[in-house]
């Protein structure tokens, strides 16, 4: 391990930052996956086009945006286009490479939900809904998800299937006629996780430092596999961690107050 | 033809008791002003249509004005839940709302298909999605040439909407800038559109040539209510009120809270109050 | 991702004979410089796709490079006929021309549905119209919430779409503004997109927020050809050379006056000449 | 009859112009529509809406265009769209009141055909097609039409039907589900007709100065119905004689030189 402090949250951010190449085309969620894509774009990926869903094209924030149509997006964008356009030409047009998700609720197959706890008709707790995921999971070259683990959103059956991953494994997208790859990594605040090739469940690829395999299972609704070539997820870089902890400081600011 | 005039009148004249209603802006250009205005009037038994319920339809629901509400994510931006619209869902308070929900693309489609005039969009979507199984007004359609199945979703044509713009010209034409969401799509879906606005300025010769301009004969009233978008921004004037939509979260978790904080802030107010609000947030606009 | 290139190298990477291909430009922006490329490379059997196929089709049929044509409107826009397109479709000179002909609406909405990523494209259209007894490829679809039929037309896909802009930036990304016709959809609608481009510019800090650019990974060749619009033209630029349309139809009447023209200002020539052609008309512009 | 010397194609045109409101939204063809379209605007109805298909809304052209895409056409506009939302929000969407078309060979119930002259498949004459005729015809509130009386023109029956008027006459339209008016107006260079409130077939109601029910007759491909309150059109005033000749100077000077 490095002599450096990261919490684990940092950790499963700049996992997840690693994940992003230069070249890719990525639609992005908020919360943890708007972080994770900012700090690729600062750090080894700066020529990636980040998209998010209120039509804002190649944008390239200096803080990070509260909502998803936040005017620093539009601000430093290639161009914004109408959201109509954007579901229709560049998210369905299939030129988006890599959907970034989180997610209140995941299995073991990549399906998310964040419509409901309970029934839907007699919730337990109304989630916000889907908003753009249905069609970024099934339109998006490939899709990563990352969210913290706990056994409240790591469940064996999710209540609602707001988006589909693999469904119950093996070809099931294949079989709804989906030519796109869907879930092809998790990054949690322990461990990051890619589908086995063949069942489409995810298994631990790599523990973050310090993780236990009990740590993991003890977070995770679902009987975990291990990769056989279990690794070390590399521990961030001081350039990682002062890229992220400086947009998190800038965002905060920014939040908080009001304008200069 | 849009005539210039009062909010309270623009109000008045064009939405009803009963009326399907679009207030549209995507995060940016949010008509809060137009929708203060008819919570004053107490409107009642109104269908909402947004991709982005966010605050005022928040505030709308808890106000008991609403019947049923058209969706695709209901949350408040980047903050969490709208305990309002979930208190209603979930407890029927202040009465029972129904809701008729769809993923964004689907939105976005049913939006542009009502712009268009048509009855219904098709679009490559909900493949594998649970919505399907609890809206009855997500269904299927069929290439002619490929046999592809792709999903189909009723057009939004409203019998209103309401939208916040940067300006108007003298003519009435207006002017949409940054993101501009599917406001122009809500405008022609509807029988009726209602567009508050920061200015008037003479005329738009320095605006660019393809800018997103809705010419005076497709809008009924535009209201000069400057600020009309806070919290929500308007690009070039006033940035967006983050800890307003922070804030939020806590005053609507309690019930009294709510009531209190819209007497105070929407019920005991006119539209003049929106130009106050936005002052602190012009710097860096 | 967009490389630059010389426009010969483009064409030649891009352009394959049997290729299905769009030339587009709605009056503005037509590029003909590309189009004259492709007529020295000397491509065979290609099915060219244009709303409005003017002097370059014309020209690209006349030279025999052309096995089929989709279109909705096969005029010199204010002048007349195509003649050398008439004369392909009436006495098959120099060769057959097989047509697939359908109304603006119709390529417009199967532009767009091509951009869409959709198989085909929904619209209400070709009532009572006989182009539908004549072309298969005009079907029906009904709307499952309805029952309206509407017309359905396939998708256009093509595999390389060819279209002249403004301006493009040092990273490649390109501007379109003015009459923006279908060009943004003719490029996401196609495999590979070469677009030629009066000059680059450093960034486009100050280009307007909405303006139509197209991102440079939405591109695959930007090819730096002033002039390369004329007789179309380009605007900021220079005006429409509406002399040479003019002029155009006496030349294309006679198949050998046609030939010569054609070896004289295409064949014999290279795609520098068009910044020649286009002095004269820089004033206005 | 005035002392103002004026020619047949002028008093159409001008005809023409008459038939527009200041409140109209009118799609404009190109030729003589558009000169009778702008001769509206710059006397009677300042403020008329032009819509050219190239996607230019509220256009007020100092010269006419050649093409209906013409760089005037741009500058003076209130704003230009895509072509594709031109069709689908300004065209299909309802919003046009008055689409006004040309025609190649027209017959008595206004349907129009720009197509072919013989059989498609071996046609005589292949003439441009439809543009968007096809959707003007059906989408806009009603429709004028102008065109200079032949017998090659205004024929029993065209050879094909690139754009619907009232089919076979009565309630055709309907029957076919449109909503909209159709062919209400037809202005030649010797008459202005309006369709038969019942059979929908043109008639004459009104004979240009000078003209008479013979030159109608012998320049038309059908047996023309005259209306019993046959009037004459008014004489072209000064203004719309000279607007109309400035505006065809300045055009000529325009597309026949290069740049200023």
């Amino acid at each position: 391990m490095s002599d450096l402090d990261f919490t684990a949250d940092e950790m499963m951010t700049i996992a997840a930052a690693r994940a992003l190449s230069n070249d890719d085309i990525c639609f992005v969620g908020i919360g943890a996956p708007s972080a994770a894509c900012n700090v690729a774009r600062l750090t080894h990926a700066p020529d990636i086009t980040l998209i998010y869903e209120s039509g804002t094209i190649g944008t390239a924030p200096d803080v990070l945006p509260l909502s998803i149509g936040d005017g620093e997006l539009c601000d430093t964008a290639v161009t914004t286009v109408s959201v109509p356009e954007m579901f229709r030409y560049w998210l369905q047009g299939g030129r988006v490479s890599v959907g970034f998700l989180g997610a209140a609720q995941l299995d073991k197959f990549g399906n998310i939900n964040t419509t409901v706890i309970g029934d839907y008709d007699n919730p337990k707790t109304r989630l916000p809904g889907g908003g753009g995921a249905p069609e970024i999971a099934s339109s998006c070259g490939e899709i990563f998800i990352t969210m913290k683990q706990s056994l409240r959103g790591m469940v064996d059956k999710i209540d609602f299937f707001t988006s589909f991953g693999h469904g119950t494994g093996g070809d099931d997208r294949e079989k709804l006629g989906m030519t796109t790859k869907g879930p092809t990594l998790l990054i949690t605040d322990l461990a990051v996780w890619r589908p086995d090739p063949e069942t489409k469940e995810f298994v631990v690829r790599s523990l973050h430092p310090g993780v236990t395999r009990e740590q993991v299972q003890e977070t995770c609704g679902w009987t975990v596999i291990f990769a056989d070539d279990l690794t070390e997820t590399p521990v961030p870089t001081e350039l990682e961690l002062t890229t992220l902890r400086d947009l998190k400081a800038r965002t905060k600011a920014a939040h908080e107050g009001a304008a200069a | 033809m849009a005539k210039f005039q009062p909010l309270k009148d623009a109000v008045a004249e064009n939405l009803k008791d009963g009326d399907v209603v679009a207030f549209e802006g995507f995060t940016h250009l949010i008509p809060h002003a137009a929708a203060h205005e008819a919570i004053r009037q107490g409107r009642k038994d109104l269908t909402l249509i947004r991709m982005t319920p966010d605050l005022v339809y928040d505030q709308m629901v808890g106000m008991g004005m609403v019947r049923k509400m058209i969706f695709s994510y209901a949350g408040n931006p980047g903050v969490g839940l709208l305990r309002r619209v979930r208190d209603a869902v979930e407890n029927s308070w202040p009465q029972a709302l129904e809701i008729e929900e769809h993923s964004h693309a689907a939105m976005a489609n049913a939006y542009e298909a009502g712009a268009a005039g048509l009855p219904f969009a098709t679009f490559r979507g909900y493949k594998g999605a649970g919505l399907k199984e609890v809206n009855d007004n997500i269904r299927e359609v069929t290439c002619p040439f490929t046999g592809e199945v792709l999903a189909a979703v009723p057009s939004v044509r409203p019998d209103v909407t309401f939208i916040h713009a940067q300006k108007a010209n003298k003519r009435g034409d207006i002017l949409v800038e940054g993101i501009i969401g599917v406001q122009k799509e809500a405008v022609l879906a509807a029988k009726r559109a209602v567009v508050t606005v920061e200015e008037v300025v003479d005329n738009f010769d320095d605006v660019h040539l393809n800018a997103c301009v809705l010419p005076n004969w497709a809008v009924s009233s535009v209201c000069v209510v400057p600020g009309g978008a806070h919290p929500s921004y308007a690009h070039g004037y006033y940035i967006r009120d983050n800890a307003a939509y922070i804030d939020w979260d806590k005053i609507a978790t309690d019930r009294a809270r709510f009531t209190d904080w819209m007497k105070e802030n929407v019920l005991d107010q006119d539209e003049t109050v929106f130009e106050t609000r936005v002052q602190k947030l012009k710097g860096d606009a």
